[in-house]
């Protein structure tokens, strides 16, 4: 099971990875699409929620639906009508922003080693993985110009979160509430997002967030 | 009675002195100079004469002349001539004394700018500026006179045992007072350095020019309230160097008015010897006097403790 | 209390009564006015009264849990006294002051306030805790606000205002700080816990205290609000700004002094050299001014000076041991307290004449007046004399009082004697200063020749405006001429206030008649040389003519003496104090067409919040503004600086 | 059945997006009225919660409930009036989710459950957000997308917090539900770690929601560009909500023994809050930016006030409640300017007294509350703050406090009064002054005036009680 999970781990790692160093918005979609399966099925490979019930299955199931292809889907959709398909010019160039996944890494398993905590065996790996994420997510915001792309970048910093969330605690006392609040939130979030990010293109005829200055002081 | 007698001389004799002024000035130009008695001349001939007044004037001008006088006759019943009780004192006569001749001078001032003339509010202007800065220097001495026999009257410095003098523990500082009351003197009373009461300038004068529009008795009031101060000042300069009252009244009055004549003539001298200031450098002679003073009241605090 | 209380709320009911039968002008007018002198004169009587004067308390839990709490003590009555005598009258001028019919709410507005401003100032006087203190000074700020904003279609009015509301909020958060601390020691909101701070303590709670109170006192560096908020409001509000409302402070500063209980000598001569540098400073920049309104503000600053100077001597003689000093210190202080309430009063008063009346500010710009309105002119000579402190004015009595308590003050040794002896030295320059000023206004606004012809048609105020104005100035000269049952009632109030000090009855009363003789013998004098002068001037003639001038023949009313150019030479000599700026065109040609000259003095402290203040304040919140820069990368970049900053704080 | 509190205004609100304009203007403010009167049923006690295990009766929670409840019934007036003065477009969406907003609001009140607050105050951003979007300018578009994705990333660290706080339970092997009623019972026994490290995400979370500085750079663009009644929603009830959630956590922190490191976080975020706010105040050009930047600062205050505890925290709390009321009517006065003036730039502003008199009157009357001068409420809680500052030995910080209160009040007043007084000589005013546009703002003032007055003895003791477990008290 454990080398399961880690293999997971491994591919969002890469995922993160190769989402800072993409610029084609449509792969950017489907490596979101990779990482957002792969991140909901982590709690199904991880010993301590392996007693699941039927309940919870479906659960999992509508997740994996969610992220894997009902918010891509979405995003995809609106690549299309944004038509526009490159990130041209990154706020912070693509070399450096690899360069950045890989400093994340090393700074993820460091604080990971560093944070007194008695993680189950093979969790380190996954608070690595989730850090990292999360890092990166954050960075996709503030590095990037397009719109959809900071989009993503939240979507990351959520399965960031996530992640952490399913590292750090236990299942008992969160009743799926957590899990719950996440989906909703990504899910009116995003459509949110959608709508606006459609107006902001019409509006603006770009999807671009340096376009959007007007309000400052 | 004594008192009563001593204001009496001194409201009769205040018009003689500026006579001698003038006697000595004519001695140093080598004339004969007036008589003696001139000013006394010109006062009953300004009595007797009308008046004339400007249409620009209110009420104002014609109560100048009044409050000037009064003011200078009230300094002179408070002042202890020759260490003769005066008629009145009280602890802090001084400050209102000082205050009331300000009063003087307030109306003195309104009264000039009354005219409407350019040349009498030039003078007004400076008579209030140089007058700021004499009573500075006036409250300074206050001071040191305060700190040396814990008076606060001319009676009280000037009568009795304690009596401020040359001849007093600490007197050795009031030289430096008397060459600063002789400077404000100088000031107060618009003479030469300060002023030049026989100048024919307009331009130039200060008091002169004040009252060029008074006219008759009105002149005569302000010419008489000026004698009067004069005499105040010179009186306090003369009871600054010796204690008359030691000797017997009558002989007190006679060396103390001696003295007077001396301080009098010492103003004929200065005016002899030396040229009016320029108008910008007459502050600066005021200060020199406060400075004085006020080295004075510092060298008092190193003495008395 | 209870008449007390009744007083206030006839007053009140006077301002919303106004403001209700706004559109009924001459109704309103009437109605509000009746009840506010109504008002007025319950509550002066009430402080006679054995059950609502000194010591009567009453108290209220607000809020649940703040306790309010009014109590009159002696010190209470005296600052009672001039807000009760001064308001009416002010109400009184008001009626002939603003007649339009056409602004009736506009002026109903102003009555309100004023109504809630009077209010608001005997409810500070009367406060019995730090917050019902704190309460009413609240109040009294914002009404005062607004009628210093009362002309509001002028940018200088909104400009004068603005500063006066940030000045004001600055001031009374300096005083909360000052009682959160005695709060913060003692856990309640009584006056009484101050007297329990640790001494040190003390001194911090003095400082706050004072440079917030004497921010509305107007103490130098403190009062910069104030020459521009007095000359804004119309001239009655003027009156009771300057005559009344700037002595809360005053009363905020004593209070303090003696909740506190302090015995440090520093407070006392922090008093001193804030009050010898008021009133210098502002006497100075009161002669560089030119628009009369704004040269009577200066002038509170002056006069706060000199109450500080007293109150200061009096503080200093308190610790020092030294009972002459302190009561006549503290009493001059106070006396002059009322007696600057009366005249300062009478001069906004005759000075809102002359503006109604001509539309006119500038002194250069008028002249002669006192013919076409001589009430108004011998009523502003006689508050003249008295702010100069030349007897027999009021103003007189009062500085006397304090020379008295300073010449008692040189036994005194080292830093203390210094400061004593510059105190009399500033009070003399002070005296000088003053009367030169006043020898200006008088001069240049009310004699001589009008400096427009339109100046010769204007009237004389009418009795609404002349009655209180002919009022003040016979207080004036009543408490000149007969000031021995003022000096009493004085000592009086000092000696409650301070038990510990015992001044010498005997002294006090002598003094106090030796101050009428004198008065009434200057009186006398005058008098009598009038009579003198009427002997020689019977039948004798009496010619007019025009002023002579000097063989000039061809003389203009514009070439008379400007008061730019009277007062230049006295303030130049006090250069590096102010700041003097001379506009001056220049001649070219030969024979020039024009030129034009102009010179302003501006006030150091000013200048000084500008530089030191306001400018670098203002640059450097400017560059800050740099934060809000419209990039959503950077503002998330912000959060993420946030999280970072906290977890090395957590973890270092 | 207490959850109908929240759960009444979404179902109104859901049907509402399908009503015609009309109607759609009556169920909003005939919902209000139901919810002050179900929630003045809740302040009686006689509803109780279903969902125990979500949902509570917290008395920070319920004062927070009853102020929203209060100023959202006005707002809805004002906003019926103003929505047919301005011929919205698609107004049944905004009517829709200001009701919907009201729920999720009311539903923070309620919520005892960690991750239900999370969620309420996740879904406060996503139903406001159409509410700032409504007129789809290119600025209101703008200022949408800053509030959502700021916000979203506030809102998701929040939810980071939030795990740790369940980790700090797992830590010292402690199971209990996640409800802040269980959590403060066993606060003691957390592990200390990660309770502060959890709470150091919240801040940062629910404080980018509440307007601290430096998190709060969406505010200003997103209170300015929405239409008045949401600005007025916004600032004036959706803040306190941000805040309920931080205190909440601060209780907690408080109750496990580590308050002193919460309170010098409210502390310093509340100074630095003040600080920045006083800076765009002074000389700022937009006068609905300057209520915004005047917002930040009052949370500024309620932090500080609640990190300072004692009698600060009283006067934190009277703050919440006069500063929704005083900054909700500013926000609706300012919304007649608006709608009179056609601009929100103050040089373009000029002479309300003679042009709209009465907004004037409440415009000024409200400035002069928010400066903290009486007859308002905020000044006596400004006064407790800075009472309770001092007397908790903070010198250093008062001084910055009531330094940049000055300076705020500097920046306020040279606007109001340029606004109220000055320039303009002659304007066409767009749109009058209608009676439903005029008389929310000066019931929003009235209350504040009553309540600084005569506050009721069950509001008093709601504060009491809420103080009460974090040890503040009123008298030292």
């Amino acid at each position: 099971m454990i080398n399961m999970t880690n293999t997971i781990l491994v591919i969002i790692l890469l995922s993160v990875l190769l989402s800072l160093a993409s610029n084609r918005l449509s792969a950017l979609v489907r490596i979101m699409a990779l990482q957002g399966v792969m991140v909901s099925l982590t709690p199904l490979f991880l010993e301590h929620h392996s007693n699941l019930g039927s309940g919870g299955l479906i659960f999992f199931q509508i997740m994996i639906l969610i992220k894997g292809l009902l918010i891509p889907g979405l995003l995809f959709m609106a690549v299309r009508k944004v038509s526009i398909t490159r990130e041209i010019e990154p706020l912070i160039g693509y070399h450096a922003s690899l360069f950045f996944g890989l400093v994340c890494i090393l700074l993820s398993g460091y604080i990971t080693s560093r944070l007194q905590v008695s993680l189950p065996a093979g969790h380190e790996l996954l608070l690595i993985t989730a850090i990292t994420t999360l890092a990166a997510g954050l960075f996709l915001m503030m590095g990037r110009t397009k719109a959809i792309t900071q989009v993503i970048g939240y979507l990351m910093l959520e399965n960031g979160i996530y992640l952490i969330g399913t590292a750090l605690t236990k299942q008992s006392h969160t009743l799926y509430v957590v899990e719950f609040g996440v989906l909703l939130d990504l899910l009116v979030g995003v459509m949110i997002m959608g709508i606006i990010l459609h107006n902001i293109n019409h509006a603006f005829d770009d999807v671009d967030t340096t376009l959007m200055r007007r309000l400052k002081d | 009675m004594e008192s009563i007698l001593s204001f009496g001389v001194a409201l009769l004799v205040a018009p003689l002195f500026p006579g001698i002024i003038l006697k000595v000035k004519a001695f140093f130009a080598g004339k004969k100079g007036p008589p003696l008695l001139i000013k006394y001349y010109t006062l009953v001939k300004l009595l007797r004469k009308g008046f004339v007044y400007s249409t620009s004037t209110s009420l104002v001008f014609r109560m100048g002349p009044i409050v000037v006088c009064a003011t200078a006759l009230m300094a002179l019943l408070f002042f202890p001539f020759g260490g003769v009780a005066p008629l009145l004192f009280f602890q802090g006569d001084v400050i209102v004394l000082f205050y009331v001749m300000g009063l003087g001078r307030f109306f003195m001032v309104i009264a000039a700018l009354d005219t409407a003339s350019p040349f009498e509010g030039m003078g007004a202007a400076r008579e209030a500026f140089f007058g700021t800065l004499a009573e500075a220097s006036i409250f300074t001495m206050l001071i040191l006179f305060y700190r040396m026999n814990g008076s606060l009257s001319l009676a009280g410095y000037f009568t009795g045992p304690e009596a401020i003098s040359q001849t007093a523990p600490a007197g050795a500082l009031l030289l430096l007072v008397i060459v600063a009351l002789f400077m404000v003197l100088l000031a107060e009373n618009s003479r030469v350095p300060v002023d030049d009461p026989a100048t024919h300038l307009e331009l130039t004068m200060i008091h002169e020019v004040m009252i060029l529009d008074h006219s008759g008795p009105d002149l005569a009031l302000i010419e008489y309230g000026s004698f009067c101060k004069l005499l105040f000042y010179a009186s306090f300069v003369a009871m600054l160097i010796y204690p008359f009252h030691q000797f017997g009244p009558v002989l007190a009055m006679a060396l103390f008015y001696g003295a007077v004549a001396l301080v009098y003539v010492a103003i004929g001298i200065t005016e002899s010897i030396m040229a009016r200031l320029k108008m910008n450098l007459v502050p600066k002679y005021i200060l020199t006097s406060f400075t004085l003073a006020f080295f004075a009241v510092i060298l008092s605090m190193g003495i008395s403790q | 209390m209870n008449y007390f209380f009744a007083a206030l709320g006839l007053v009140l009911t006077g301002g919303v009564a106004a403001l209700i039968f706004h559109r009924q002008f001459l109704f309103a007018k009437g109605f509000s006015l009746l009840l506010t002198v109504a008002g007025c004169a319950l509550g002066l009587a009430s402080l006679a009264l054995p059950s609502d004067g000194p010591a009567a308390d009453w108290s209220l839990t607000w809020l649940q849990i703040f306790p309010l709490s009014c109590s009159v003590d002696s010190l209470s009555a005296f600052f009672l006294v001039p807000i009760f005598l001064i308001c009416p009258l002010a109400a009184v001028y008001n009626i002939g002051y603003q007649d339009d019919a056409g602004a009736s709410l506009k002026t109903m507005v102003g009555v309100f306030f004023l109504n809630l401003l009077l209010v608001a100032m005997a409810l500070v006087v009367v406060a019995g805790n730090l917050l019902t203190l704190l309460l009413a000074w609240e109040v009294m700020s914002l009404s005062s606000f607004f009628l210093v904003l009362y002309d509001f279609k002028k940018e200088t009015t909104r400009k004068a205002a603005y500063l006066y509301l940030v000045f004001s909020q600055a001031g009374v958060l300096l005083i909360s700080a000052a009682f959160a601390i005695i709060f913060g020691s003692t856990g309640s909101f009584l006056f009484a816990g101050a007297a329990t701070l640790p001494a040190d303590i003390k001194l911090l709670v003095f400082f706050l205290a004072c440079a917030g109170f004497g921010s509305k006192a107007g103490v130098f560096p403190l009062h910069i609000w104030l020459p521009h908020a007095h000359p804004a409001a119309p001239s009655h509000i003027s009156a009771v700004l300057s005559g009344v409302m700037i002595k809360m402070g005053i009363y905020g500063i004593v209070r303090t002094y003696l909740l506190l209980g302090s015995q440090d000598p520093l407070i006392g001569q922090a008093v001193l050299v804030l009050g010898m540098a008021s009133g210098v400073l502002g006497v100075l920049y009161a002669l560089g001014k030119h628009d009369i309104k704004r040269l009577l503000a200066y002038h509170s600053v002056e006069n706060i000076g000199i109450i500080m100077i007293g109150l200061g001597l009096g503080m200093l003689g308190a610790t020092l041991g030294n009972p002459v000093m302190a009561g006549f210190g503290f009493a001059g202080g106070l006396l002059h307290v009322f007696n600057h309430s009366i005249f300062k009063s009478l001069l906004f008063m005759g000075a809102g004449a002359v503006v109604k009346a001509t539309g006119l500010l500038h002194v250069d710009d008028l002249g002669g007046l006192i013919k076409q309105m001589p009430v108004t002119g011998r009523s502003f000579i006689a508050g003249s004399v008295s702010i100069s402190g030349l007897p027999p004015g009021n103003g007189f009595i009062s500085e006397f009082l304090i020379y008295f308590a300073a010449f008692h003050g040189l036994s005194e040794t080292g830093a203390n004697l210094i400061l004593v002896m510059l105190a009399i030295i500033s009070l003399a320059v002070i005296g000088g200063l003053a009367a030169a000023c006043f020898t200006k206004v008088v001069g240049i606004v009310f004699l001589g020749e009008p400096r427009h012809e339109e100046l010769r048609s204007v009237g004389e105020a009418g009795s609404w405006m002349s009655l209180p104005m002919l009022l003040l100035a016979s207080f004036c000269l009543v408490i000149g001429v007969f000031p021995e049952p003022f000096i009493n009632a004085v000592f009086r109030t000092v000696a409650q206030m301070v038990p510990a000090l015992t001044v010498d009855h005997v002294l006090v009363a002598t003094v106090g008649t030796n101050l009428a003789w004198a008065s009434r013998l200057l009186l006398l004098m005058v008098l009598l040389i009038m009579a003198v002068r009427k002997a020689f001037s019977l039948r004798k003639e009496v010619a007019r003519g025009p002023t002579w001038g000097c063989g000039f023949t061809r003389p203009t009313v514009r070439m008379q003496y400007s008061g730019t150019s009277y007062a230049l030479s006295i303030v130049s000599f006090y250069r590096p104090f102010a700041r003097i700026r001379t506009i001056w065109s220049g001649i070219d040609t030969i024979f020039p067409k024009q030129a034009a000259y102009a010179s302003r003095v501006d006030d150091i402290a000013e200048i000084a919040l500008h530089r030191f203040l306001v400018s670098p304040v203002a640059f450097v919140l400017g560059k800050l503004r740099w934060i809000q820069h419209g990039h959503i990368q950077l503002y998330i970049g912000y959060i993420i600086g946030t999280i970072a900053v906290l977890l090395l704080i957590f973890f270092l | 059945m207490i959850e109908f509190i929240f759960l009444l205004p979404m179902m109104t609100g859901i049907i509402a997006l399908f009503l015609p304009v009309n109607l759609g203007r009556g169920v909003l403010v005939v919902t209000a009225l139901l919810h002050l009167q179900v929630c003045v049923m809740g302040w009686m006690g006689k509803l109780e919660p279903i969902f125990g295990a979500f949902f509570g009766r917290s008395p920070e929670g319920m004062l927070v409930l009853l102020v929203t409840s209060f100023i959202f019934l006005f707002i809805a007036m004002y906003a019926v009036s103003y929505m047919a003065e301005t011929s919205m477009q698609s107004e049944p969406i905004f009517i829709g989710c200001m009701l919907l907003f009201l729920g999720t609001m009311s539903m923070v009140a309620l919520a005892d459950h960690l991750i239900v607050l999370w969620i309420a105050i996740e879904a406060t951003t996503l139903v406001s957000a159409p509410l700032i979007f409504i007129n789809r300018s290119k600025r209101a578009l703008e200022a949408t997308w800053k509030y959502v994705l700021i916000c979203s990333v506030g809102i998701a660290l929040a939810l980071l917090g939030c795990f740790f706080v369940t980790l700090s339970m797992d830590v010292a092997a402690i199971n209990v539900p996640l409800t802040f009623t269980s959590l403060n019972a066993v606060a003691e026994r957390l592990d200390p770690f990660w309770l502060s490290f959890g709470f150091i995400f919240i801040i940062i979370g629910y404080g980018t929601k509440m307007g601290l500085a430096p998190m709060h750079t969406w505010l200003p663009d997103a209170h300015s560009e929405a239409p008045s009644p949401a600005s007025a929603l916004l600032s004036g009830a959706l803040l306190n909500c941000a805040f309920l959630g931080v205190y909440k956590f601060h209780t907690l922190m408080h109750l496990a023994g580590l308050g002193s490191f919460s309170s010098n976080l409210l502390i310093g975020f509340g100074l630095v809050s003040m600080v920045v706010a006083g800076i765009f105040i002074l000389r700022q050009p937009d006068y609905k930016r300057m209520l915004a930047y005047s917002s930040i600062e009052n949370m500024g205050i309620i932090a500080f006030g609640v990190g300072i505890g004692g009698i600060a925290l009283y006067g934190a709390l009277l703050h919440l409640i006069h500063h929704s009321l005083l900054k909700s009517s500013l926000f609706l006065s300012s919304g007649n300017i608006l709608l009179g003036f056609g601009s929100k730039l103050v040089a373009l502003v000029g002479g309300l007294t003679r042009f709209l008199p009465k907004t004037a009157v409440s415009f000024l009357a409200g400035f002069v509350g928010i400066s903290g001068l009486p007859p308002f409420g905020l000044f006596i809680s400004e006064l407790c703050i800075i009472f309770g500052a001092f007397q908790a030995g903070h010198y250093l910080a008062a001084i910055v406090f009531i330094a940049s209160l000055v300076l705020i009040v500097a920046g306020m007043a040279q606007i109001v009064t340029d606004m109220s007084f000055g320039g303009g000589d002659q304007v066409e005013i767009l749109v009058g002054e209608g009676f439903f546009r005029v008389m929310p703002p000066y019931v929003l003032l009235a209350a504040s005036i009553i309540l600084c007055v005569w506050l009721p003895d069950e509001i008093y003791q709601t504060i009491i009680n809420t103080i009460s477990v974090i040890g503040g008290t009123i008298h030292g």
